[in-house]
């Protein structure tokens, strides 16, 4: 393994001390670790915070700032962050109007995030999460811990970031990152593993002239291997796999402040159809150069245009990796005039920045 | 030896953080096999914070308190699903023990399915979902059956484990259900779960702690 | 070779057509390749170019829009474009206010782009040639084709881009891009090679632990390799090299419009010193997680505060990459009111945007 | 044979074509050890479209047109440091023997000193700095003493090969001073140029044009 480190068991506090070096506009918490806006305290407005394991770059730090995120939690590589994090976070981002969670639907993930909301709520300050769990490559909820949370979680960020922002409530942010979690595919693929530092060695070996395809973004093996293709023909797969995904139903969890408790309720997203006006990300997996994934655009634009799916914004580049990972996925998420107005507003964050 | 005493608890929590400590390479494999390979840095992390609290466990008499402080430190230092999971199982199994200063037979059996039934509400999976359950859950049963066979702690732990060492092994031909390696659907077949073997693990020490 | 491409002769056209689905913005011209502003048409301005082979992405198409480049001219992965190519890209962008090739030193890129430049002038296009040289690994010019261009080549168009997007004159614009030149040092080092598609295998071996100081951006070897490292040492190596870099002094050739020749003329960088402030890029080399070069940041911000080296600006990422190079460079460039008022200034392209 | 004429200029660049597309894995190993891996391809690319203008190029019957176009067609093809070298040798050699239909050996040392002048000019290296003006530069040399020696033009190709052979070897133990090798300093000695390669091969080309 080579990596730019120093000790293994020090690379996340130290690349926090890198960001809050870097960037003075975000303050940086080691003990329990967080990152938050500098000026949260200023704040009146729902607190929106995401977190999840490390190693999903720029994610989720990158991406707190003016209009999208108030705070993030850092697990280590991989690993969710743990709910005394959260909720010291919170706590300290909290302005009286509410917390939301993001949160990426991993096991871990959401178990540490519900513990977080029962302890936040438990003390009176109100805390709703969504999750977000757009991977078409797991097909069905009943007999697998149901979809991933992948590409779809920068995109959340961004428009309820820009609808927090706007004054939106707790509810109306909720049922906003509802709405576009339910508007979300993504599909992915690899055509290497990565490198998790305390491992030292990839997690899965694959051949040269194999690939992965459905790979969520933890350097897990996908949903199959097959032999390696040409970029068409893999993004040819994606594509498909996300335009012909059919409704997709599950029961979620969701904290009721009346009862105090959580209820199930079951949840569909709708399958996309012809006219629908898109979001889309084109993510690198990390050492996938910028130029394949214009390589990857070039082909899902093609498809999309057949198939009378219109591409009304997009961002390409890894705006969501597993570590030094090659390999690509694709997002895509409908729109309508609520959403787009959040995309388009402005946003100032250490990876994500237009409109300031 | 009719009840389970202070220095047992201690010196499980210190057998189970060696025993994690040694076994973080083969845990960590095995989830890598059908996971995302932090099985052993999980548990290894948790544990060396329980072991660090080792000091401040012996001076406290109440096990109540004990097992929630343990539950708690595995919480908020392991993270992924294995960290509220052992978390809840700890906290509840401390929760039906408070100010206990000693624990029956009745006592532990009582205790144990509480915890099990933490980690049942927590993280909803069954029994042949491929998961630490697979092994949890057919201890609580077995306790609660040797409740009326008069066993000595050394018979029930001796038992238990190999109950444990079973329901570890008998994970492997199954596909997951549930946890990350449920994404795999049919490739999950023909491995071990990682967190089955973590439990069998720490019930493992537990049998060895009273036997020192 | 894992890469995400189809045929190897069509790569960069390909890649091109998948810029050109993604941003509207820009025109794309596949014969003879370069790619332009769409509103080039109405401008009113001298206009910035830049080119080199491809594979430093996101240069240097992604470096064209408004307040940056006005076109730029792709060669083959790691060539040099051709005269042609840049001839008819600098016509295209041309409105009457003179062109201003901003050029990468390697012996290939100078001599197309003074082909171009003659063949311009001689159609009465005035032209300007400028060199970025700013590569500290390369420590004389007399037995060596020189200092080769690297990061500060980015910062560069940036403020350059700016100045001409303000209205400065051809000459003004040249005058800016040499001061920015001679402020400009940086050193790179790599972990691992890359692949180039028509190789189909890394350009050099390296072990498991071993590095390589002082490399550029075409997977060459470097300066010396060495044990691997921590995240501290490199850094430090790096950074050292940089700020005790003494004066650097080289001939240039620059077109003399008078005489309608090249003139040798001799240029000098001096020194940094206490006290200077910088506008720093950490800058990964295609396959190195953002999260490492956080690693790096936080260790080479120690150093300038060591040395009260204040940094005013700084951007970190992959912006001037080696295909999937593992690896980091660092490059500071120092500042005064002029430079860094043209480097705030709004851009708006597709790898760079702020203030719009 | 006194003169070269048209069809030997078409052979050699069909020979030339053929040799550098055959050795370009050969050049581009040449230069991944020193350089950056591409010399092979841009030969072959530049080759590649002079081959596609053979036609064009037997129907013209004026060799300096003929040699312009190349060079022009190699200046716009090839890009990197090769390109404008290569392509300005054959312009420069071109426009030496402007509408000529055959060549005397007086006139192809003219326009071959002139080809290499012009790479000298544009490339500012001289014989020692390990490029490909160590081949060039010691055959123009080598063709202006063959004036006087009253030889064929198969002992003059023949002795200029040979000289080129040589002159590629000689590259070998040198520290490079221009192109991207200069960057290694002492770590380019051990290893041939490959600039210096294909100017060989290119010569070789022109040896066996007149053979066959
Ligand atoms: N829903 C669940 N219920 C019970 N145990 C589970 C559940 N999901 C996962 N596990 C257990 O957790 C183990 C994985 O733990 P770990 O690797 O530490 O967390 P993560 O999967 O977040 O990386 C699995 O091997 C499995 O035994
Ligand atoms: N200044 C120069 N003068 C003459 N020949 C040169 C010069 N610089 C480089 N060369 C030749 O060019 C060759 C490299 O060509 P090529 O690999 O095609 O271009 P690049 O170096 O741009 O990748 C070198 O091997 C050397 O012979
Ligand atoms: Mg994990
Ligand atoms: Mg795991
Ligand atoms: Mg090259
Ligand atoms: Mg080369």
């Amino acid at each position: 393994m080579k990596k730019l480190i120093n000790n293994i068991e020090d690379v996340i506090t130290e690349q926090m001390q890198g960001m809050a070096a870097a960037h003075p506009e975000l303050k940086i918490n080691l003990d329990p670790k967080f990152i938050i806006r500098a000026d949260s305290d200023s704040q009146k407005k729902v607190v929106i915070i995401s977190g999840g394991g490390s190693g999903h770059e720029p994610m989720h730090g990158g991406y707190v700032g003016k209009g999208m995120l108030d705070a993030a939690c850092p697990g280590e590589v991989f690993t969710s962050p743990t709910p005394d994090q959260m909720f010291e976070c919170a706590k300290a981002a909290h302005n009286g109007h509410g917390v939301l969670f993001l949160v990426k639907n991993y096991t871990g993930d959401v178990m540490n995030f519900e513990m977080a909301a029962e302890m936040l709520n438990a003390e009176g300050i109100k805390t709703q999460n969504v999750l977000i769990d757009d991977d078409v490559a797991v097909k069905d909820s009943l007999y697998t811990a149901g979809r991933r949370g992948v590409g779809t979680t920068v995109i959340m960020e961004k428009i309820v970031g820009a609808a927090a922002e706007a004054g939106y409530s707790l509810e109306a942010c909720a049922k906003l990152a509802t709405k576009v979690n339910s508007y979300g595919r993504s599909m992915g693929m690899a055509l290497t593993s990565c490198i998790v530092p305390a491992a030292g060695k990839p997690n899965f070996d694959i051949d040269e002239n194999e690939i992965e395809i459905g790979v969520g973004i933890h350097g897990e093996p996908g949903r199959k291997r097959i032999p390696h293709t040409s970029c068409d023909e893999i993004t040819s797969i994606l594509t498909h796999a996300i335009l012909d995904d059919g409704v997709y139903t599950r029961q979620i969890r969701e904290w009721d402040h009346g009862t105090g408790n959580w209820k199930e309720i079951e949840f569909t997203s709708p399958p996309f159809k012809s006219g629908d006006k898109m979001i889309v990300l084109v993510n690198g997996l990390g050492s996938t150069p910028l130029s394949e994934l214009y390589g990857v655009y070039r082909k899902m634009h093609e498809i999309c245009e057949d198939k009378n799916i219109v591409i009304t914004r997009k961002i390409i580049g890894s705006y969501i990796t597993a570590l030094d990972m090659q390999g690509v996925s694709i997002t895509m998420v409908k729109t309508d005039d609520e959403i787009l107005k959040f995309w388009d507003a402005p946003v100032k964050t250490p990876a994500l920045r237009w409109g300031v | 030896m009719k009840t389970l005493q202070h220095k047992h608890i201690i010196k499980w929590f210190e057998l189970a953080s060696l025993t994690l400590r040694e076994n973080k390479d083969y845990l960590t494999k095995l989830d890598s096999e059908i996971g995302d390979a932090d099985h052993g840095f999980n548990m290894e992390r948790g544990f060396n914070k329980v072991h660090n609290k080792l000091e401040e466990f012996s001076l406290n008499t109440d096990l109540g308190a004990i097992f929630k402080n343990m539950g708690m430190t595995l919480i908020s230092s392991i993270g992924g699903a294995s960290g509220p999971l052992y978390g809840t199982f700890f906290l509840q199994f401390g929760m039906a023990i408070v100010t206990k200063t000693e624990l029956s037979l009745q006592d532990f059996v009582t205790a144990f399915e509480k915890g099990v039934n933490g980690v049942k509400l927590r993280g909803r999976a069954s029994v042949g979902d491929k998961t630490m359950i697979d092994v949890l859950a057919p201890v609580a049963d077995r306790l609660k059956e040797s409740l009326s066979e008069n066993n000595t702690f050394e018979k029930v732990f001796s038992d238990i484990v190999k109950s444990a060492e079973k329901s570890m092994k008998s994970t492997v031909p199954l596909i997951a259900k549930k946890g990350r390696a449920s994404y795999l659907g049919a490739r999950s077949v023909g491995h071990q779960d990682a967190g089955a073997t973590s439990s069998y693990l720490i019930l493992k020490s537990l049998k060895e702690a009273i036997e020192e």
